[in-house]
């Protein structure tokens, strides 16, 4: 027998690995998370949230997840079956991409690349692709409008978030997210949330935008759109989405800890669990602001953009810039 | 100095928005109020007022004080309660030969009493206007049924049942009965 | 408020027991003079209260309360129109807000109410052809059998029980 | 265009404009902020409303002909159904009438109950119209606060109605049953209670920039634009107008109690706000001096009508201030012992009705604003 080396380079080993952790990170603290923003909803209101199936009501979010996949799934008459069904899945799959590049800890990340956060930054644009493509494709007015709405919601943040996330690429002067991971400290004042407060609060309300959370959940406004661009998802296609709102909601998180607060740094023990602690923490502070806030009106939400964040980003750019 | 104001009413906002945390975070923390349902129910049901149910005479509590006068049936805006009379006591004429009493008392209970609750309003109007108090609320929040002939009562049956329960617990009427409207509570 | 002093055509004007009967004056008008009449109440700073229809033997009395703001004291605008030709003029231009009170009117009771801007089925089914607050013609009562005026002063005015309002008696 | 084609009626009589740049949709009659089953037809050019045509009558019950078909007393329970978050103000409107028709008086003790009662009923009201205001609004978690003293609210009204939501508990010369001492008692806790909550819903809600800038300037009414439509209630209040009910056409005994009718000038919504919750305290001011005097006495008239009477003939009008406004009801009666006529005045309706020329103009969400800020009742409306 001859024996052939296949020599299998190690980047390739971690990538698959990692793809594959990712996706049993991503599902199952998707689901997790859903228990929890129920959990802390119900707890804000005085009243228990789910506590019958399981646990404190840990099994519910799976038991939905298993009555959402046995749901028929409908279809309205005149909508574009392909894109309809593209929609969902490209809410999805991205978010996969978003997270290679995020270094959990030391030693844990699927993909260490020196353009990893132009990486995040380009496929994030996804996102608002498929939202568009849903409203767009269902043949729903109120679909059509939420995906308006989302679309130039989207576009708009997006500017004062790069701004933002270019003062820290300045100030470490790599868009290596390890190593703008290690430019910082353990202790929360070497934290680069500590030198560039503007920014973080720049970058997270922005990341509130994106990721269409309340008050700037707009293009599901249901009080105004019914449901916006996922009104006429049944089953797994609105559980889908569902999902990719609470993925995308650890990658903004994660974006925000590699970038502003240390990473995987702690004070002590450093390590993942500083990591996860602290996407958890913002979580749960993007949960607060959701059950505590009205909604901001469409067109003030452009305004807030426009007038206040992409100048104070820009300034806040110009600053770091003439330091650095 | 626009800008100076703009930049403070800005400021402003943001406390408010800080505010408004700190009443999420504040009941956050505080317990929760949710009455748990199967496994604990509230406490004020006594006062609630549900379907209406026959009282018994003190002395024979399965024997309803009711005097079918039909006050309760007329009164009804809905028509829900209907109640089947004993027939008046004819005793047949002559040909039998017995020593039929013609003078017979009428029996004044009633034969049927029955309450058709899909269709009560709840007005309380029959308890009202009942004339020897023999109609009363129950107090039964705790209804389910699976179809419309669940809520068809028969109250007759219903006042008997009670009055069994009454005389094997031995204890005084306190019990089952309901308290009476209008007072209790917390 | 009296007849001779009122600025827009009107056949009765009775002045009421507030107390009682919740209008100051009740004022009968000719179906044509109602805008008239409308355009009066609009410039003395009223407000639009209701319209009513009422199904009497002598025809459809159609009613309009105008109340103030400001001096409260109900004043009932009232006119009659027979029963085979229920046509009234709308006041929806002067009051916007009767509009819907007059459509509500025409579902209930049939009265056409002329130039009401948008004449469409408000409450009931647009396929509804019964009008369920018209009554059976042995039900119709005459006005005189649900009309006790509680006239304020020693009125000089017919009761309000006008048998047979479409006459002529137009003045100002 | 094909979908006006094919819908109902009232889509296809309301014609598309003439550009062809608008969409028409529908909103309702299962549109999560229009609160049951109102329905709007909204001519909109990207997210403003050109013109939009409420359509009504998806609860129509027909209650004034059910007027004509029932006995006095019997009418009694649909008052609790029409406008079923104020009940108590609908009670008394139809009791009212009656007494004023036939002259029966109502007793001393009756009085102050139905003050209380209604009071605290109104209060209820505001609160859940607020939890649902802000709902609309897309905060979530002040409604179930707001619920939370409602919920007190509903026990304590339990105690004499017996039941939580759909009152019937006025009769004519009097109310169905007394108030005990738990209730009486309960009540003076709840008065200093609930001005302890005031101010939390302020830091939450009321000081919000976000509301703020949801509320303010927006769905600007003129006092003249009220007066149009008969507008009233805290809609013509929030307008600047001075007009409460029970000030204007006093009935009852509201003149010997010291309150204030809260007035705005402002005109949008954010005043409409501020004056519900501007009567919520007015409100608990009235009740707290009529827990201090309420006389002992009977709590139903000794010569109450019995079930089976018949009032005089004549016709007579009777207003009270309803939690949404003026609510009025025109009696005739041919002296017999079903009512002749029936007509009942909503405030809702009224105040519904100048949404249309209102909302022209404004983004859809504003609209959404708009119409929680006229805290409608569809059952009401529809009647």
């Amino acid at each position: 027998m001859l024996q052939t080396e296949i020599i299998v380079p190690a980047e390739l080993v971690r990538l698959v690995l990692g793809i594959v952790a990712l996706a049993a990170f991503v599902g199952a603290n998707a689901i997790v998370l859903v228990w929890l923003e129920r959990k802390v909803a119900g707890h804000i209101q005085r009243r228990p949230g789910p506590f019958e199936v399981g646990p404190y009501g840990l099994l519910q979010t799976a038991a939905d997840a298993a009555k959402l996949i046995g749901k028929q799934l409908t279809m309205p008459a005149g909508a574009d079956a392909f894109l309809f069904w593209l929609a969902p899945i490209l809410a999805f799959l991205p978010v996969f991409v978003l997270f290679m590049p995020i270094p959990f800890g030391e030693n844990l990340y699927s993909l260490d690349m020196d353009l990893g956060l132009v990486l995040i930054l380009a496929y994030a644009g996804f996102g608002v692709l498929s939202l568009c493509l849903a409203g767009w494709s269902s043949h729903n007015k109120w679909g059509l409008l939420g995906a308006a709405r989302a679309v130039s919601q989207s576009v708009a943040y997006e500017i004062p978030l790069l701004l933002a996330v270019l003062a820290i690429a300045f100030m470490t002067g790599s868009f290596n997210l390890q190593a703008i991971t290690e430019g910082q400290g353990p202790w929360p004042w070497q934290w680069n949330v500590a030198v560039q407060p503007l920014a973080f609060f720049i970058y997270f309300a922005c990341a509130l935008a994106e990721t269409n959370r309340a008050p700037f959940d707009l293009p599901e406004a249901e009080s105004e759109l019914t449901a916006g661009f996922h009104t006429e998802y049944s089953g797994m296609g609105f559980g889908l989405f569902f999902l990719a709102e609470y993925a995308n909601m650890i990658v903004v998180s994660s974006v925000a800890t590699v970038l502003f607060l240390g990473g995987w740094q702690g004070p002590v023990f450093s390590g993942w669990w500083w990591f996860l602690a602290k996407v958890y923490a913002l979580i749960l502070a993007m949960m607060w602001f959701r059950w505590t806030y009205p909604r901001v009106r469409f067109d003030q939400l452009l305004n807030l953009n426009w007038k206040w964040f992409i100048p104070l980003g820009l300034a806040n750019l110009l600053v770091t810039v003439a330091v650095v | 100095m626009t800008l100076f104001k703009e930049f403070q009413s800005a400021l402003k906002g943001l406390w408010s928005l800080a505010v408004g945390l700190k009443v999420t975070g504040r009941e956050f923390a505080r317990p929760q109020l949710t009455v748990h349902y199967p496994r604990k129910v509230v406490d004020n049901i006594v006062t609630y007022r549900g379907h209406i149910e026959l009282v018994g005479k003190p002395k024979e509590p399965a024997v309803p004080k009711c005097i079918t006068c039909m006050m309760c049936a007329t009164v009804c805006p809905s028509g829900c309660i209907s109640i089947k009379k004993f027939p008046p006591p004819k005793v047949a004429p002559a040909a039998e030969g017995e020593e039929a009493k013609p003078k017979a008392k009428p029996v004044k209970t009633p034969k049927a009493f029955n309450l058709n609750y899909n269709t009560c309003s709840l007005c309380g109007l029959c308890v009202q206007n009942c004339p020897v108090d023999s109609l009363r609320f129950s107090t039964d929040v705790y209804l389910a049924g699976v179809s419309r002939a669940d809520f068809e009562y028969d109250l007759m049956a219903r006042l008997a049942a009670q009055a069994e329960a009454v005389a094997k617990a031995k204890a005084p009427a306190e019990a089952t009965a309901g308290a009476k409207p209008g007072e209790g509570g917390e | 408020m009296n007849i001779a002093t009122c600025p827009f055509p009107a056949i009765a004007i009775t002045a009421t027991d507030y107390a009682k009967c919740g209008s100051t004056a009740y004022c009968y008008v000719e179906p044509r003079n109602v805008v008239r009449a409308a355009k009066y109440f609009f410039e003395a700073g009223y407000f639009i209260e209701d319209v009513c229809g009422l199904d009497l033997e002598e025809g459809f009395e159609v009613v309009y309360h105008f109340d103030s703001f400001t001096a409260p004291g109900r004043v009932s605008l009232r006119l009659v129109v027979p029963h085979d030709k229920p046509v009234v003029p709308s006041i929806a231009g002067v009051f916007p807000g009767a509009e819907w009170h007059e459509r509500e009117t025409t579902d209930f009771f049939g009265v056409v109410f002329e130039g009401n801007p948008n004449p469409k089925p408000l409450l009931l089914p647009d396929d509804m052809t019964l009008h369920p607050l018209v009554k059976e013609q042995k039900k119709r009562q005459p006005a005189v059998n649900v009309f006790v005026v509680h006239r304020l002063s020693e009125g000089k005015e017919p009761t309000a029980a006008k048998k047979k309002p479409a006459d002529e008696d137009e003045e100002a | 265009m094909s979908e006006i084609q094919t819908g109902d009626y009232y889509t296809r009589h309301f014609s598309p404009g003439p550009s062809d740049d608008t969409l028409i949709i529908n909103m309702g009659p299962q549109h999560p902020s229009t609160h049951g089953v109102l329905r709007i037809i909204v001519e909109l050019d990207g997210e403003y409303i050109l013109r939009c045509e409420p359509v009504l009558g998806y609860v129509h019950r027909m209650h004034e002909h059910m007027g004509e078909t029932k006995s006095y007393t019997q009418y009694l329970p649909n008052m609790g159904r029409v406008d079923y978050l104020h009940a108590l103000a609908w009670n008394w409107a139809w009791c009212g009438a009656v007494e004023k028709l036939a002259g029966i008086e109502v007793p001393e003790r009756a009085q102050y109950i139905r003050v209380l009662t209604t009071e605290l009923n109104r209060i209820s009201s505001h609160l859940l119209w607020w939890g649902a205001y802000i709902l609309d609004l897309g905060a979530f978690s002040p409604i179930l606060y707001a619920f939370q003293d409602r919920e007190i609210i509903m026990d304590l009204l339990q105690i004499p109605t017996g039941s939580r939501l759909t009152y019937c508990y006025f009769r004519f010369g009097g109310v169905s049953a007394d108030l005990s001492d738990a209730f009486l008692a309960g009540l003076k806790d709840f008065v200093p209670y609930l001005r302890g909550r005031l101010p939390m819903y302020r830091d939450l809600v009321t000081d919000n920039v976000i509301l703020r800038k949801r509320c303010e300037g927006i769905g600007h009414f003129s006092p003249e634009l009220c007066r149009r439509y008969g507008a009233t209630g805290p809609v013509a209040r929030g307008s600047g107008i001075d007009y409460d009910v029970r000030r204007a056409e006093p009935y009852s005994i509201y003149d010997r109690f010291d309150w204030e009718v809260p007035v705005l000038e402002a005109g949008d919504a954010m005043s409409r706000y501020l004056i519900r919750l501007a009567e919520i305290e007015q409100s608990l001011k009235i009740i707290e001096q009529a827990l201090a005097t309420i006389p002992s006495g009977d709590f139903i008239a000794k010569g109450a009508p019995k079930p089976k009477w018949a009032p005089p003939r004549g016709e007579t009008y009777f207003a009270v201030e309803g939690a949404r406004g003026k609510i009025g009801v025109w009696l005739v009666s041919d002296g017999t012992k079903t009512p002749y006529r029936v007509k009942l005045r909503a405030p809702g309706y009224c105040n519904l009705s100048l949404f249309a020329e209102a909302a022209q103009g404004v983004l859809l969400a504003d609209a959404v604003s708009i119409l929680g800020s006229l805290d409608l009742v569809i059952p009401e409306i529809d009647r």
